[in-house]
């Protein structure tokens, strides 16, 4: 390709020849500009990159967390959410999220972002990735039993719909949310919690899998399901960390944005004392540190310090992170044993739970002077900024249970929500999609 | 002494366990097993090709018990196995001329409970 | 290392004190030199790293498409050949693709990288790690049953000299076919299609796997030999695709070129329709929509749109990743049951044949003004730069089929290609490495 | 969130209305040092998520290596050890490395970052990841008897003390060894000979595992304990060699060092010529080329070259991580076989080891004029380097084999180091966290 | 009824198969096994430490039939397994006494095809 | 010709062979087994919900040999496997009719061993 080295010719002119050229060719201004566009253009694709990477992330945590006859089914899952996402977030999407504002509450142009100049184009990679995010979170809490056909057209309908609509409220810069102050810097409502909640209507609607809940002398009681393969689900969660530098740190939108650092910080520490509050926790309640417990308390820690991660300090971090991860055992285990709903990865304790957990806090420890969000209850800024995180974190769980309530309603009414029973004993990968996930290896399954 | 050695399907064998157990039959050892029976197998593919799955997933049962233990561990396997579908299995019985415990040396009737 | 405190002193100075040390000490002409030095550096490093970790990717799905009895082979083959190769390309390879040329077909100095400075040693960086892909893609076609000893010869042979001298024709700025027009921004033609080409004249000089093609009534036919790890494959996919943003955006070759969001934004929409069309033909044709076909699907429309990633729009991409989709799939059925060609993973469908396609569509959907390569069929650009791509198509797959059927016959008839029946059936673990890769587990293998 | 809307339409109004709005607002001297700064802080950033995702690698590695049975335990060593090793590192680790000097040996203020500004808070998070990388190492040595309680102790002690004393006198810029001239561009020595000998010391300290060595014939000899899987491993190793580019080439600590590419190629080669020299010597030693022993060369290779690759030529470079491969392989035969000390993973071997003769490897190979060590003795510059280097390695191998052997000791004493041998037997997963790694796989285990 | 049982390398369960479906003997049930014969077992390396395998995979087959179906049954196995190599494996026949399909209850030859 | 069956615990396997070994016992078929007895298993937990593990990991070992080395080959099992623990497993032996060996098509006797 010619350019390629006409390119690097000139590179080299550079390393070699020095300045002159440079300066008689290009104006200082428009150099400057430039670049500002360059630091921003090659900081959110590889941003977006990592963020991307997280789908490799999600699909591990929840191959690892579920039964080896699934593991197939939850690849395609994964893999098809992204894909029919992209497209519909292309089409539809990012319309309803950043076009032209209809009273702060839903976009309405830029359909198949025509006339997307590079700056657009750049945004619209960023953003896919976080559709992407929230979409694939319900395929966790789903896993096991749902229909593959419905889980594709739950697929367009939240990346087209639901997630681009409430996310205009808050980061289109014109919606009603973020006009009254409403923070949330990287996602824990916008993307997390939205995941989640879909992930709750998802579970309720579905039901458990067949063998979760068992009478038990006249007593419904809840039976673990080992999931299968728990070094994927560790290499899932190490991924989901690594991406998230993408996902908080890219949230700066700006690449000579210097809070960079600060949030990396913040990310970091969070999801270390998430990790350690849940091992903490999970072994004082069963007596032993539980391995998957704890790798959701990362996880629990990453979700919780993604609203605040611009505006708290290490220590608030640390807190919030440690909280997190005591909230998401605790979540899980109401949620499996009082509520008895079946999540088999904890996808709403993490997701829904830890992220209005860490929307609130940024109400409670937002640096004073952080420009971006009122100072916090700690921090003498009284309850005003608290009071705006929980209308925000209710309004967007309202909207999204409510949506997704009639979504699963009505898929479930036509083309049915849930495979039938032999097919759910037999595996979906068997059933849904006519293959093993790990041909030749001997496994031992009566469930 | 018998050994009842029963082929079930999988999902079977926590009710079977089960009624064992209300028979007061604890003892036992399990295999994973492949079956080929009158339950013809199913057709999967792999990257378009065909592939015909006639080695089904079932798992074996062998239960050694005194005499007077027979009957009831076959009703218990037959209790809990059966669905009235093809696949649900078949039990076997054969003699067992001696039975040692490991830990104690201990033979006969006395060793295999 | 003193360097390191120093360095960052001095950049905290710059964030405190502000800019008055700055201005004294280094003229603006020269720091915006050094600036457009420092972005093209970052970028194509960490591109480069991207492009690195596609390894990881093909090793994985390499792996999990074939059985576990020759996974330890895999991962030789796929760590020496990167190695072997990195080794050969800094020797030779770089010297005969980006040395002075010799009329346009070969070129003939820089051996050894001699004399390299920043620039070239940036661009030896990003290039190897391209010709290290080319290399790699063969391994998974001729899995399970070649010598490890002719692997590595074969590593050596292509990164050295067959890879190189089709990519100088291209690529190196004074190439012949670069000279007509012919235009190629990633690699659909010069890596992948010569990485898949190579893969066909392998699978055909080693012939079948044991088993793979039986007489059944007089008639052979094909049997499925199943991968015995769906999520390493899937695993392999999304690494794949990860690193795939370096290997597309990377390309612009430049950190300030803002034509990069376009790249990534062409690159994830093809990805996904790539992914899509493969699921709809394989769910037609085989009742079911497949995994590792879908799998295959999304790589499909990556190398798809490599060629085309910075001059098409985003419907053209959408366009051309669902017709590499579709593509694979009724690919691999041909080469599978009517060649009767054996190639465990579909390399040769998926970089082969979907790197021809690739490369022609640039010549239908290339939009006009898009400053590299004439405009395509659709946008009335006429026939001509069609008739350019499926030259340089034709030419490299020419130039590749020979030289590798020649290298694999002057292997063959040497070294010999192919472990002999028994050290086959017993997997080239055992046979060729002494090791088992999953040590403890039970296999059931009758294959 | 609002912020985000408003910068990004500062940006687009870059891209479309050119210089003007730019020129005026911001002084030219001002741009260019935030740019600067902007450089370092997304090089950093991103060089420290790279280092990071090496965590997913040591995992993989160890977890591949060892047996089924305790792949829980080493998911939760490896996620913890970064966990409560930041939180040490922040609170305590910081301060001493790189806190105001106690005559070269201490640091002594910035307990819990205090007062840090952006410029501090970006080195800390490219820090943090090196402490955790010192930390993780450990872990593979000490596998599958080591009690989880004390592992945890051992963690916290050194991310706290005893890496960041050590990393003091080299990269605090005021060290005593620093100020000798002592060279160690990305850490061999301090990081990864500080990882290798506490891993020595834990394996003495703790005994081998159960049935390693065994008499057989009156004499002891070693006995194979299998690793379980061979792709995690392999996986793995690639990991690692990709977050190496952000370990090796972040370590210029600066976005416009130009050195960037000539430190990614020389770390390219090495690992490359580390698993070429591992992979023949094993071919000679054992008949046939060993995969674990291939990928622990590449492994040797990265570590050998971190201390140089800024100051190596390629062939240099070349030449390093050949000698690392060969090394690697007869260390891990020595330790084995003849000092009988038991280490999974190798990673005595290739961490300290390799850290060593990586370290040395300056004082042989550093070219005139680098610019930051003295010239090596090939190139005339006598031993005066190599004298230095010999010392660093030495002084650090002494502090760290010194501080471990007492902190094992200590815990042997109190808490108790290893599991007892009954746990040993059924796994870690079980005893120490009462689950299993892979439910439902059939894994046939007599030892 | 007799209970008949092969030891066979794993490459060689395709055709023992298809002698038996030849056979008309299509009910079997097949485990995964390890071997220690004559076949001596060979060596590995694991980083360098020498592993001897002396444990070989072998595919375990049990199948019940009526006594006039012993002798094609091991006739079938043998056409199929048989390499004449050392390694191919043994047969054992034991005498089952009672056979019961557990989805009807059915006993003895009837429930044993 | 008896069949000497044993569910011994996994880690026993070595002490068992080399015995056997010691014996002369060289043939053996080996499966991994599952097994419940008197050793009631243990608790696990998964996210909090607790696992109650009643099939716990043995081996079995199947032996064909000579009447006049069933004592020999039970003694050799007994004397590697016995810890004096519960879940030391059990012998059971029983009858065999008929042994072939494929290779050759020997029988009885002369194809045991
Ligand atoms: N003659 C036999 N010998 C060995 N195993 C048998 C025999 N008949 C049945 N089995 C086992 O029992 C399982 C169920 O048998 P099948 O014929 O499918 O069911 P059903 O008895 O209900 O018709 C088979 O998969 C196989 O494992
Ligand atoms: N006496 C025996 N008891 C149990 N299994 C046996 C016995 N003899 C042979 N086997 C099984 O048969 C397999 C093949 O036996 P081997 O002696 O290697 O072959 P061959 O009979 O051809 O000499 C062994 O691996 C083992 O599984
Ligand atoms: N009656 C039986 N039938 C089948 N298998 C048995 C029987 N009794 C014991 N076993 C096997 O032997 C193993 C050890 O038995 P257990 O009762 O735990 O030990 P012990 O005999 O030392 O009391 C069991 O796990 C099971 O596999």
């Amino acid at each position: 390709m010619k350019i390629k080295r006409i390119i690097f010719l000139a590179a080299a002119g550079f390393l070699c020849t020095g300045t002159a050229v440079f300066a008689d060719d290009i104006d200082t201004a428009e150099a400057l500009a430039l670049y500002s566009d360059a630091f921003d253009m090659i900081w959110l694709v590889l941003a977006a990159a990592l963020v991307f990477f997280m789908q490799a992330g999600f699909a591990m945590v929840e191959i690892g967390l579920t039964r080896a006859k699934n593991a197939g089914n939850i690849i395609m899952k994964n893999l098809m959410d992204f894909s029919v996402g992209a497209v519909a977030f292309w089409a539809v999407g990012w319309a309803l999220m950043y076009g032209a504002t209809r009273g702060g509450f839903i976009g309405s142009d830029q359909f198949f972002i025509i006339g997307a100049n590079a700056a657009t184009l750049r945004d619209w990679m960023f953003q896919v990735v976080f559709a992407a995010t929230a979409a694939t979170i319900v395929s966790g809490a789903m896993a096991e039993r749902t229909k593959f056909t419905s889980y594709l057209i739950y697929s367009v309908v939240i990346s087209a719909v639901i997630y681009p609509i409430s996310g205009h409220w808050i980061w289109s810069g014109v919606g009603w949310l973020g006009n009254l102050g409403f923070h949330d810097f990287a996602g824990s409502t916008v993307v997390h919690s939205v995941g989640g909640w879909a992930a709750l209507a998802g579970s309720i609607m579905l039901g458990a899998r067949e063998g979760k809940y068992v009478e038990v002398d006249g007593k419904k009681v809840s039976k673990a399901i080992p999931g299968h393969n728990m070094p994927l689900a560790a290499l899932g969660v190490f991924i989901l960390w690594f991406g998230w530098y993408g996902f908080n740190c890219g949230s700066t939108l700006s690449g000579t944005d210097l809070g960079i650092a600060g949030v990396a910080v913040t990310t970091t520490l969070a999801a270390s004392t998430g990790a350690i509050g849940a091992m903490i926790t999970s072994w004082i309640q069963f007596g032993k540190p539980d391995p998957s417990m704890s790798l959701n308390g990362a996880l629990a820690g990453l979700v919780g310090i993604t609203a605040g991660c611009g505006v708290v300090s290490s220590t608030g971090a640390l807190i919030i992170g440690l909280v997190a991860g005591v909230l998401v055992v605790l979540s899980v285990e109401f949620i499996d044993k009082v509520l008895m709903i079946d999540d088999p990865v904890g996808a709403v304790s993490v997701h829904g739970v830890c992220g209005v957990w860490g929307t609130i806090a940024v109400g409670i420890f937002a640096l004073p002077g952080n420009g971006m969000a009122g100072t916090g209850l700690l921090y003498g800024g009284g309850a005003a900024q608290l009071g705006i995180q929980a209308l925000g974190s209710l309004s967007v769980m309202s909207w999204v249970l409510a949506t997704t309530f009639i979504l699963f309603y009505v898929i479930k009414k036509t083309v049915g929500l849930r495979v039938d029973s032999k097919e759910e004993l037999e595996g979906l990968d068997a059933s849904e999609h006519g293959m093993e996930s790990y041909s030749g290896f001997q496994i031992f399954s009566n469930m | 002494m018998k050994l009842v050695t029963a082929f079930i399907q999988p999902h079977a064998l926590n009710d079977v366990k089960q009624e064992l157990y209300r028979n007061e039959i604890y003892k036992m050892s399990v295999t994973n097993a492949l079956g080929c029976g009158q339950q013809m197998g199913y057709h999967e593919s792999y990257r378009g090709v065909d592939i015909e799955v006639n080695l089904l997933k079932k798992i074996r049962l062998d239960i050694a018990v005194n005499e007077d233990y027979v009957k009831s561990t076959i009703d218990a396997i037959i209790e809990g196995a059966r669905s009235g579908e093809i696949g649900d299995g078949k039990i076997f019985v054969t003699p067992i001329e001696e039975c040692i415990r490991i830990r104690n040396g201990e033979t006969g009737r006395m060793a295999i409970g």
